[in-house]
């Protein structure tokens, strides 16, 4: 029994936290996210040297051949950064669908370009995954006519992924004649969404997956704990700059930090959020390991996370008085950061309903 | 328990829906940004003065209309100008804050110099009260003015200064005396914008957009008779102005347009091929606040009566705005959920931002987390409404004290 | 305008309070609590002497003619005092139903009786209303038979009105032959419920209103914001004990109403609970003068007061330490009446759900 | 991240599966109620003690196992006694608290005096340190002792005294040095609860139940030596002891087991003729708590890991009570809303309250709240968690300073 994580996982953490802490000051996030594109040549050459893009790809393509547990770890620390750029979908979720789907050839062809950081992948459902939003696309041989209205990941988005509703993914290159990927101007300047439009685009189809409708959920499913994993890191951050904050600001004559009421606020989001951790790990390690836990432990983390995420977020800006409110602190990053994961890949509300279905409590 | 209106406002209901019917056509649009009175509001401010559907309780030596308070008429008049879709006339902070300030603490002079030009829309006041280094204590106030040859000579930064951009004059907190202590070391000080030595620069929000400023004085010189009340009064004088924006009933009229607003966006918005008014979690949500938004707004029909008949509220008047802003954040959150993954488009920026129905309900979100801090954050708010409302007793003061 | 109780309303509020602090001091609760009957002759003779008994029976009928809102305020007032006897059921929904159902004579018959306080009617219902439990009574001939578990007011009760699924109300007497009506050890003893079982039993059907299930939710609203004016009452008190005693109570050498932690507490439960005045009170008026207001504001008022109610006993009861767990402070009283009246008549989320109904947001 | 027990472990799980299959016929029922344990139960308690079930890192001088403290022995060992379901050990605050205590600042003496028979079952003990007027501020306790003649004579009164009315013994904090500063003048005395002028009075809570006890003190008399550590020197001892109270971990086990039996009550209960659980908003109270029960039951794993590599958990720890308080009030919340108007039949004088459903959920959840209350109130133990754990500033002292 050893619920923690193992030293290569802490060494991965130390390591994008430690990169991550010197290429991405404010400012660089800043101007990052002002450009709006969602992704920067520079520090995604970065992360990629880190071997973030190839985590969870088998050695034999180029990657690090790593688990969901490990992404979760990377997951938390790009949340606690705000980092621009892409990665729940891109990179794992689109890692996860080829190997589940993609044949060994189209793995062979995909994967090290993903783990190259070379092929950018935006992923978007045209089935019901718990969010609002048109999502409706139809394949005829091999194309795709339809639109998503929110796929994640846009930023620097090189390909999109789509989710037919048979379970199966379809994968088409946004400059495909065809497709018309537009980058939105999202809440989350750091990883915008796209709005993508198909009429007739070629697309490759991945159907080597017994059971499509399966392969899919475990690939959604994996995403909700990414999301969660970055709820967590962007709460954490918010949480330890609020008590940052209250240790120095000085008001009244004494620091905010030894008033009761900012002291009870500040234990109260540190007792909500310190067990989320926990629960997180899990769902990303059931994910891996555990495949009777794996969904409901999944549909929880986002679930919890969205919640506590939100709180976290509102109360730790209320810490910071009226410099939370300006973009001068930067904190809105974070702010943005919750509120966007909230509404993806299944709402709180949803999340728990299905999760509820899952258990055999009520039936569909 | 009577809700209905007595014969003398049935009257006054319909002298103004007459005047709409008649003038109704030259009202600018309601709502709008927050820059100077057009051409077209200052001539619609002019006959709402005039027909004492604005400054009514204002005395006419100062441009008011003069009528004795009667909150009722005060209720008739907004809700039927509401009713018309017509603009209620100029509100800034000069006009709720000021204004009233002058009246009570004022000298004559200074009434008849600032008052009725205020009202009229053709001064236009920011408040200098707040500093990067003192948000809830504001008495600790470090920009200072020192006297030299009959000027004051200020020096230091103010924050929040909404309007000062295109402002004619602020209302100034300062050190004059820094050798008093810290609550008497304070003067109020009314100050022109476009004084050499002042610098306005925009302070971009959370929402991406600049609605505030910071405004830095480098060496400005104003006279020294530009005081309210004496040296070193100037936190009482605060006060006084902080009353009036306290006294500011919490508009329950706005949470139930939004409340329904909210209610109609559920019913139309679709989540995994359902109404989200048909999912109950959501419903239950919707309801729950509806619930809240009804407490508040009898709470406010309550309080209405009470100051109607001159009675102190009390405790019931305190709770008004923390109650308010915190159903309003709640309210807006529930609105950022319905609308989902679908209204995450967002952009700020862009004039037509608050025409982007997601991009609006965004923007209130974040800016109803600005109001819980903003004008005495909720902590503060909770110690009023403990202490004053409850009767609880103070903190200690504490032990090394900073002398105050 | 003018949104304020009369002043026969607070006069009437005077009075009974006076009354009740007069004669309902804390041993005497205790003591009619722990005998268990729900019923005391001697405050009772009191209560009926204050009018209590004929406040909405109108005067021919020997009662004092007065509307909903002043049932309300005297339900507040009972609240603040815990005070153990029927009343929402017994005084206010039977002399009600007698009105909307009863014939003349039915109503020369009864009312008068309820007036005098002789005749006490506990009221329970054989169809949804929102609560848990057995219900259900058939009617055959002028015979019921079946059972309603969980009857409203059965501290003394002389009789029992039913509701039957057609609206119409049948009145049976406790001690009539095929009637068994068992009063239940309840967790507010102070105001115990019946158990009713009915083997054709006797009873008078109440058929003279023109739409009976109309007049059957004109009742029931009628007693939602009764409970909900109990628990205003009861609430109020709890956190007017927690305030005098946050004055009071000396820890760490200072009042522990000086620390933030209980100020902060207490601002919020009476920022939440004060405007809950207004709403009972509308709510109240509502039902005597706003026919298209009554429903939803007697299930907000119901639902919105439960919840509250149970947020302000938690905390009250903590701002007391130890002593709010001791049954010396006996703040228990009221923590148990608020709860009770949650669970009764619709709980909070049923009401919830049918005031969406009423007001046509969604469907049945 | 391994979920599953070493073979080292695996192996143990092994011995207490067999230590089961051979004695456990002899087990009392587990739970039960507060009294005196039966001769089965001081049977049952010897075999653990020799099986090192029980007490298995006290020093076999003591009466203890002697081994080395290995938490995933123990945990090991607390699981496969509840899977076998039989009765895990006596436990009361004699053992859980003062022999800790002992161990740490008592003499070799004192541990050999009273050690053993505690663990054994043969003394009880209860705890003397509430008082009516220092509930959250233990250090203010006024029960005083005074030396006459090679005695402590002692006069005063305990609260929550809860297993005063059949044990043997007290560990008493009161005042022995009224000279010193508050926290100075307090001494831990050993107190036999037969001693002449001992009163113990039950005290009835809000359940109705008289679980509890006030413990008064009439010149009551205790040799000198039945003192821990020094005199004055009480205030240390207490905090050791609370120590030990602390480090106990919240049981998410506990929770997990009151959400399931919540699942169940859901799925049989009806509410307007459908199932309770098929009522959404029900149901998403239920899947919250899920949330919640998870997070903190794999936390708990997580602590447990940590603590079994002798690492600091720091914050993690100290969120764990008031986090598992606070859930476990809003589960039976839950419970009670789920019985509803069905549920309020209560009875808890009777002996057979806690078989009743109802009434076993309305007493968890009026207990529940004297969870929050006791031990350290919520209040104080936000504190904690915001000095200790968060590093955040202590309250200045107040100004006009009790001297302490």
């Amino acid at each position: 029994m050893d619920f923690a994580l193992s030293e290569e996982q802490k060494m991965l953490e130390a390591s994008l936290r430690g990169f991550l802490a010197d290429r991405l000051p404010m400012g660089r996030r800043r101007a990052i996210a002002a450009a709006g594109s969602g992704h920067d040549a520079e520090l995604w050459t970065g992360l990629v040297a880190q071997g973030l893009a190839g985590l969870i790809i088998p050695e034999r393509h180029g990657g690090a051949g790593l688990g969901i547990l490990d992404a979760a770890v990377a997951a938390e620390c790009l949340g606690y950064h705000a980092v621009p750029g892409p990665f729940a979908a891109s990179v794992v979720m689109a890692s996860l669908a080829l190997q589940a789907s993609g044949t060994e050839a189209q793995q062979a062809a995909w994967l090290p370009k993903i783990a190259s950081g070379e092929v950018r992948i935006a992923v978007g459902f045209a089935s019901p995954v718990g969010q609002t939003g048109i999502a409706k696309v139809a394949l005829e041989g091999t194309r795709l006519s339809g639109r998503v209205q929110s796929a994640i990941d846009g930023g620097g988005a090189t390909h999109v992924l789509v989710f037919l509703e048979t379970g199966q993914p379809a994968l088409a290159a946004v400059d495909a004649k065809g497709v018309r990927a537009t980058l939105l101007a999202s809440l989350d300047r750091t990883r915008p969404l796209l709005d993508v439009s198909l009429e007739g685009a070629p697309a490759i189809v991945l159907s080597a997956a017994n059971d499509a409708l399966a392969a899919r959920t475990r690939v959604l499913d994996a995403g909700r704990v990414m999301l969660a994993a970055d709820t967590l890191g962007a709460a954490q951050s918010m949480l330890d700059q609020a008590v940052a904050f209250a240790k120095e600001r000085v008001q009244f004559g004494r620091p905010i930090g030894s008033f009761q009421a900012v002291k009870h606020t500040l234990a109260d989001l540190a007792t909500t959020l310190e067990p989320c951790r926990a629960l997180v790990w899990f769902a990303a390690h059931a994910q891996d390991a555990l495949p009777d836990e794996a969904r409901v432990s999944a549909l929880q983390a986002k679930a919890h996370l969205d919640d506590v995420g939100r709180e976290v977020a509102r109360l730790a800006t209320e810490v910071h008085g009226g410099m939370g409110f300006t973009d001068l602190q930067g904190l809105h990053y974070w702010w943005k950061r919750i509120d966007t994961n909230r509404q993806l890949l299944g709402t709180p509300e949803r999340c728990r309903h299905e999760a509820a279905l899952v258990q055999g409590w009520i039936s569909s | 328990m009577e809700l209905a209106y007595s014969e003398q406002y049935r009257a006054l209901q319909g002298e103004v829906r007459a005047f709409i019917a008649k003038y109704g056509h030259l009202s600018p649009k309601p709502g709008g940004g927050r820059q100077r009175p057009s051409k077209k509001a200052l001539d619609w401010q002019k006959l709402l003065l005039e027909h004492g559907y604005f400054a009514r309780n204002i005395p006419a030596e100062y441009g008011g209309f003069g009528l004795p308070l009667d909150v009722l008429e005060l209720a008739v008049i907004a809700e039927e100008i509401a009713k018309g879709g017509v603009y209620p006339g100029i509100m800034n902070q000069g006009i709720s804050m000021l204004v009233p300030t002058l009246l009570e603490v004022g000298t004559k002079e200074q009434c008849a110099q600032w008052i009725e030009r205020t009202i009229r829309g053709e001064v236009i006041w920011c408040q200098g009260y707040s500093e990067p280094e003192s948000g809830s204590d504001l008495a600790a106030a470090r920009t200072k003015a020192d006297v030299v040859d009959g000027h004051f000579v200020i020096n230091g930064q103010k924050i929040w200064t909404s309007s000062a951009h295109y402002s004619d004059m602020m209302f100034l907190l300062c050190r004059t005396e820094p050798d008093q202590p810290k609550h008497k070391g304070l003067s109020y000080l009314l100050v022109p914008m476009n004084a050499p030595g002042i610098e306005v620069r925009p302070l971009v929000t959370m929402t991406g957009r600049a609605t505030f400023n910071e405004t830095f004085f480098t060496n400005v010189r104003v006279p020294t008779d530009q005081i309210v009340m004496g040296r070193g009064e100037g936190w009482h004088v605060a006060n006084v102005t902080l009353k009036y924006e306290r006294l500011l009933l919490g508009d329950a009229n706005r949470l139930s347009a939004r409340l329904a607003r909210i209610r109609e966006l559920m019913e139309r918005t679709n989540l995994d091929g359902q109404r989200v008014m048909d999912i109950p979690e959501y419903r239950d949500r919707l309801m729950r606040l509806q619930g809240e938004v009804m407490a508040s707004k009898y709470h406010g029909l309550r309080l209405l009566t009470e100051q109607a008949r001159g009675e102190d509220s009390g405790l019931k008047r305190l709770i008004v705005k923390y109650n308010g802003t915190l159903l309003g954040y709640r309210l807006s959150s529930l609105a950022v959920d319905v609308l989902g993954a679908a209204g995450l488009a967002y952009d700020a920026k862009d004039e037509a931002a608050e025409t982007d129905e997601a991009t609006a309900w965004h923007i209130d979100n974040m800016y109803d987390i600005g109001l819980m801090i903003g004008g005495g954050s909720t902590n503060i708010q909770k110690n009023i409404i403990a202490e004053r409302g409850l009767g609880l007793p103070r903190e200690p003061k504490t032990a090394p004290a900073t002398r105050s």
